[in-house]
């Protein structure tokens, strides 16, 4: 028997987890990876939260999210690729004309 | 059983951590990836220590068979090599962090304080593909179909961004071709 | 009030043909575009003419309910028509002088590049003035009101490409929103204290009040009002300086518009107030006073101008004046019967100077002009009787209406003989500006072969200015010829006081009045009678004196009273004055305080102001946007972070 | 019974399924080389052992001792995993692969499946989905173009082939309503009109099991889709850089992934281990068994049979195809048994 706390917990250390990872990581597609890691992070929540209310629709969400995910995965690495034609780098410092 | 729980929950749990740090801590991409799908793996394993089967099938499938893959095609596709270490950003540091840091205190306060002291029991709520469909396709049937229209749209989007410009050649994708 | 369905085909029918040839015409032929003017204004006239002969004096009012409009609260307003005895007059000169100039513009436009566009005017032109005469309440009749203004502006700058043509147009237009504007006080006035605008709840409410003898109330506001809104569109002193400008419009619209019917507008609104100004005499006044002025003032401007259709604005004028005295002198229907045969015979003057402009290729300066009568005998003939008309020589109509007009200014509760000797002196000078004009065109020798280069009515395009004088073509000349058969019989309806009694339904107490008095002063109205006609043929003789047969003579007058001359050529620097009084300083204060003063300083700068300091305050802020989308990561973790920090502090667990 | 039992009982299961894939690997292999060599009119292997017999033998004597070759620019971490990768998740799969029904051993009944999920369905998928990596990782780590042309290759193909995979399946999933691959075989026993199996190609899912079939050779990257490894144009695709030890376990990958999928044709639309059961009864403990590997073996042989008989796709003609003409046939064959069954 696990108490939801440590499950709430492992979520937000793995949500806290992505956000350091997109304030440090330089590279687009590890940024990428770390907004994955946020929605996994997310997703876990709502399992547990599922399990501990016994409400299916916390799964439900999860499909959704991960629907979500996929969408975003394939537009966005279309974008990456996209950028990568044009800019020749993945360095997201680099790739900063978005600016006055 | 109580214990085996116990012991499963942590040792998945610490897979994910550890893969959740090495992703921080890597500096190719490809090996962030690989951390990524470890991260991904240890979540199936707690969604079924959670009794969401299903849900845990489709994690594999979906986040580690296809997203995950999509990820590392396109690192291979763009031979992305290790991460340079650019001082882009002093914002990031100075603000981001302390402010990650200052929310994470601040969500785990509160989750400790108020955290009773119920517990999840193993396949507590039984996610079974049956319920789930039934829901997804009586409850949730309009979110369902909305999404569907979402993926249709990403696909296209996808196809668009990434097709190649007919006429002129980008020098990334000379290199491709070679 | 009789529901009459048909009465609401009369508007539309001319605004169909509008819209038609608005909207189609350019793509049309020219046979198209006159099939369907002149089929819309014709079924208009033919329905009118039926609605008249169904006509009973036991049904009327008529009345005809379109559409609901405004409903606020207890105030209403229908989008209503309305049928009385009044109307019906209008009416039928409307749609039939109408008709009558729309055959007469298919020959006089004929060769202009915007046929279509003149039409589809004129018959816009009729649909507001419909709209106006069968308004069944004051907000409908303003929407006729500013109709008809507009299809005035349209039409005075019909050829807006001439500088002045375009300026005219607008000049007529500003000069009408100031009459407008005292017109739209006075309805709100009546909105106030009266709560609506149709005619029959307000004058019903009107009725049983006693007359304002004692100063100016609420009633006589409201009078002066509508007579400021009536000054404007039927050129009054003050404001008459648009109307001879406005001769720059072709001649049919001229005829149509600036002589029989807009122009009226203003003595039939009155004439439908009636009940209003009869309570309020200084109103009545106030009325008779202007009329008085304008008719005298104008006409003796006409003696001087050289212009034929300046003479015959300033005629026109002067007649308005006639009519407006009439009212004034509360014979409001003497005003409405000279009304109808004005129109009969200044539209036919009109539309005859347009022959006779047409005959010598565009040439409108009577001194370039004389001896037409051999080239053009129609034209002379048919002028030579709406001439006699004006002058009031019997039996031609204008004598019966202007003769009425005389007598009730004598004889009037609200009458005097000041009145009455004004407007014999006025109908001196008529007769004697009318019979020069008529001399100095068609007598003695033409003068415009040797100098019709430099003539500036050359827009009339495709005319040979150059040729001998011709008669126009048939088209042009039916209507003349109609016109003339009306300027003669027209004054016989008002024998025996019957176009008076068929009024009487409309302006029942006006006919008691002269009923008191009838038996009493039949021998001084035979006197006055008389008189007029002796000053009508003094007038003609004068005339026949100082142009056919001393023809040295006028330049002489001319240089012995030149201070006078000069003034009155000038039309007595009016239009100079109201320049220097109201134009400069207005735009001398618009330049000064309300552009450079409010629109530069205050509200520019305000805008300026706000947009640089958000540029200042940007500059600065900018650098937060870096473009490099860690940095932004970072403010969205603060971000977050104070959020969750405030609303654990507000509570939200 | 008790856990000990239950435990042992399990770890005997996974060395019996082990021992008898890898065998079945090694044979695969030899009967391969044997059956296009006739085909092709020559004699395959026959020089060790009786027919050939021991080659497998020999060549993994071969793989073992052959110097292990390391490449000097590869990226190493990945370059060793990705064999291991590759070959773990091709062997794990068959875990819940049942071949017969439960026997009777000592009062216990004992499922003929290393362990009974009632998912089992969806985790072969997810396992699959998995194996790619292994390809992709090889591929890209081998710091080669040709291996990296390979793993690109590999890994769009079977990420697109994955989709038509799963909705050919669904249309089972439909008629038989349960994830668990022993349902399904037990949802086809029985004859239509006594004597044609009620098995579900012949119940409807001729179209389904069409797809499967295409979808199947393309993932696990056989002729004619074995774009990955093209030999003519890639050299040897993925595998280019590796010898000895971790070549072999990218070929055992590869056949076990073809037994995997010959497995699951078979409990999917074959019947599974059904079939006539007759005489003594330890005959009718093993006939179930029986005719679950000969089926195995009836696909297998189509395998090298239409690997001796057609030639390679071009890529785009793979993916168009895969693309335009299976997933709409799979979806359409998804719609058509929806909605057969609400009928």
């Amino acid at each position: 028997m696990v108490p939801l706390s440590y499950y709430l917990v492992l979520s937000g250390f793995l949500f806290a987890c992505g956000v350091t990872g997109f304030l440090i990581k330089r590279n687009i597609i590890t940024i990428f990876m770390s907004i994955e890691l946020m929605l996994n992070g997310v997703n876990l929540s709502f399992v547990a939260f599922a399990a501990q209310w016994h409400a299916l629709a916390g799964q439900i969400f999860v499909f959704f999210v991960m629907v979500v995910a996929a969408a975003e995965a394939a537009v966005g690495l279309a974008i990456i690729i996209a950028v990568y034609r044009t800019r020749e780098t993945l360095n997201i410092d680099q790739v900063n004309l978005l600016k006055l | 059983m109580l214990n085996l729980h116990l012991i499963l929950f942590l040792a998945f749990g610490a897979v994910a951590v550890a893969g959740a740090v090495n992703l921080l801590a890597q500096t190719h991409p490809i090996n962030s990836a690989l951390s990524l799908i470890a991260v991904m793996a240890a979540l199936a394993g707690e969604y079924l220590l959670l009794g969401a089967e299903f849900v845990a099938a489709v994690q594999v499938i979906v986040y580690a068979g296809a997203i995950m893959v999509l990820f590392v095609f396109t690192i291979m596709l763009l031979n992305a090599g290790v991460e340079e270490r650019t001082q882009g950003s002093r914002v990031s540091v100075l603000l981001g962090i302390p402010g990650m840091l200052l929310g994470s205190i601040l969500v785990a306060w509160v989750v400790l304080r108020h955290s009773g002291t119920e517990a999840v029991a193993v396949g507590s709520l039984p996610g079974d593909p049956k319920t789930i469909g039934q829901m997804l396709f009586h409850e949730f049937l309009l979110p369902f179909e909305i999404t569907s229209v979402l993926i249709l749209i990403a696909i296209m989007g996808a196809v668009v961004l990434a097709s190649k410009p007919p006429s002129t050649p980008a020098a990334g994708l000379t290199r491709e071709a070679e | 009030m009789t529901q009459n369905p048909y009465l609401w085909l009369i508007p539309v029918l001319p605004l169909a043909g509008a819209t038609i040839n608005g909207f189609l015409g350019h793509r049309s032929s020219k046979r198209a575009v006159t099939t369907v003017a002149l089929t819309f204004s014709g079924l208009a006239f033919a329905l009118a003419l039926y609605i008249a002969a169904t006509f009973s004096a036991a049904d009327a009012p008529y009345g005809f309910t379109v559409a609901h409009w405004i409903r606020s609260g207890s105030f209403s307003v229908d989008f209503a028509l309305y049928l009385d005895q009044l109307s019906l007059v209008m009416l039928l000169v409307v749609t039939g002088v109408g008709f009558l100039i729309h055959i007469y513009s298919v020959g006089y436009m004929w060769d202009d590049r915007s046929y279509y566009r003149f039409f589809a005017y004129l018959n816009l032109f009729m649909f507001f003035m419909l709209t106006l005469v069968l308004a069944s309440n004051y907000l409908v009749m303003f929407i006729g009101w500013e109709g008809v203004g507009l299809a005035s502006y349209l039409l005075i700058g019909f050829w807006f490409t001439k500088d002045s043509a375009a300026s005219a147009g607008k000049k007529a237009f500003i000069v009408n929103r100031i009459g407008d504007f005292g017109f739209l006080i006075a309805l709100f006035l009546i909105i106030q204290n009266y709560h609506s605008l149709d005619f029959t709840k307000v004058f019903a409410q009107v009725q049983p009040i006693a007359p304002e003898i004692a100063g100016a109330g609420l009633l006589t506001t409201i009078g002066i009002l509508l007579m400021v809104g009536a000054c404007g569109k039927s050129a009054q002193i003050p404001l008459y300086v648009w109307l001879p400008d406005a001769m720059e419009g072709p001649t049919p619209v001229s005829a149509l518009i600036h002589a029989a019917t807009m122009v009226t507008a203003g003595v039939y609104m009155v004439s439908r107030s009636h009940l209003i100004f009869e309570r309020a005499p200084t109103a009545l006044m106030v009325v008779a006073v202007i009329g008085t002025l304008t008719a005298l003032f104008a006409a003796t401007i006409g003696i001087t101008q050289t212009d034929i259709k300046k003479v015959l604005a300033y005629s026109t004028i002067s007649q308005l004046g006639y009519m407006f005295m009439a009212c004034g002198v509360g014979a409001f229907s003497a005003g409405v019967f000279h009304l109808m045969t004005h129109a009969f015979f200044k539209g036919l003057l009109f539309l005859a100077a347009g022959s006779v402009i047409h005959a010598v290729g565009g040439e409108q300066d009577m001194r370039k002009m004389g001896g037409l009568r051999s080239y053009i005998p129609v034209t002379f003939g048919t002028m030579f009787i709406a001439t006699l008309a004006i002058a009031g020589i019997p039996p031609f109509a204008g004598f019966w209406s202007k003769d009425e007009i005389l007598w009730q200014a004598y004889s009037s509760d609200h009458g005097s003989w000041v009145f009455w000797l004004i407007g014999v002196v006025t109908a001196f000078i008529t007769s004697f500006y009318m019979f020069r004009l008529l001399f100095m065109t068609f007598f003695g020798d033409y003068h415009g072969a040797q100098v019709d280069e430099h003539g500036h009515g050359t827009h009339v395009v495709g005319h040979d200015g150059h040729g001998e004088p011709h008669e126009s073509p048939m088209v042009m000349l039916v209507p003349l010829m109609i016109l003339a058969l009306l300027s003669v019989v027209g004054g016989l309806v008002g024998i025996g006081n019957r176009f008076e009694h068929f009024l009487e339904p409309v302006f029942g107490s006006g006919a008691a009045a002269e009923a008191t008095g009838e038996a009493a002063s039949r021998g001084t109205e035979l006197l006055l009678m008389g008189i007029s006609v002796v000053i009508a043929f003094s007038g003609a003789i004068l005339a026949w004196f100082l142009y056919i047969s001393k023809p040295y003579l006028p330049q002489k007058i001319a240089d012995r009273l030149n201070g006078l001359y000069e003034a009155v050529l000038n039309k007595y620097y009016v239009d100079e004055f109201y320049r220097r009084i109201f134009i400069k300083p207005l735009i001398d204060a618009s330049t000064n305080i309300l552009w450079q003063g409010v629109d530069r300083k205050i509200i520019d700068d305000t805008v300026n102001n706000a947009a640089d300091g958000a540029r200042h305050v940007s500059d600065e802020v900018r650098h937060m946007q870096s473009g490099n989308l860690r940095s932004y990561a970072g403010w969205i973790a603060a971000g977050s972070a104070a959020l969750i920090a405030f609303m654990i502090w507000m509570g939200v667990r | 019974m008790p856990i000990w039992l239950y435990l042992l009982a399990s770890v005997i299961k996974s060395a019996v399924v082990l021992g008898v894939l890898l065998t079945a690997v090694a044979y695969t292999v030899w009967l391969e080389r044997k059956v296009v060599g006739r085909m092709q009119n020559r004699w395959g292997p026959t020089r060790v052992g009786p027919f050939g017999l021991l080659q497998p033998a020999a060549d993994g004597i071969k793989f073992l001792f052959k110097e292990d070759l390391t490449p000097p620019h590869v990226y190493k971490p990945l370059y060793i995993a990705a064999p291991m990768i590759a070959v773990i998740f091709a062997l794990t799969s068959i875990a819940v692969i049942p071949f017969g029904n439960a026997i009777t051993i000592g009062g216990y009944s004992i499922p003929l499946q290393v362990t009974d999920v009632n998912t089992g369905l969806l985790l072969i998928l997810g396992i699959t989905s998995i194996g790619v990596y292994g390809v992709a990782l090889a591929g890209w780590s081998s710091n080669n173009k040709y291996s990296l042309l390979g793993g690109l290759r590999a890994s769009a193909q079977m990420v697109s082939y994955e989709i038509s995979l799963g909705l050919s399946l669904v249309g089972v999933l439909i008629m038989s309503g349960s994830f668990s691959l022993r349902d399904i075989v037990m949802a086809q026993q029985g004859h239509f009109w006594g004597f044609i199996p009620r098995w579900n190609i012949f119940h409807g899912q001729f179209i389904g099991f069409f797809c499967y079939l295409m979808a199947a050779y393309a993932e696990t990257n056989r002729i004619p889709f074995d774009l990955p490894e093209a030999e003519t144009e890639l050299v040897a695709g993925y595998h280019t850089e590796y010898s000895a030890m971790k070549f072999a376990m990218f070929f055992m990958a590869e056949y076990a992934n073809m037994i995997t999928v010959a497995c699951l044709a078979t409990l999917l639309f074959f019947g599974g281990w059904n079939g006539p059961i007759f005489g003594p009864p330890i005959l009718q403990a093993l006939l179930p068994v029986f005719w679950f590997a000969a089926k195995i073996f009836a696909f297998l042989f189509l395998y090298i049979w239409v690997r001796g008989t057609l030639p390679r796709f071009r890529y785009d003609q793979l993916m168009a195809f895969g693309w335009k003409f299976l997933l709409p046939l799979s979806l359409m064959n998804l719609i058509a048994t929806a909605i057969a069954v609400a009928w």
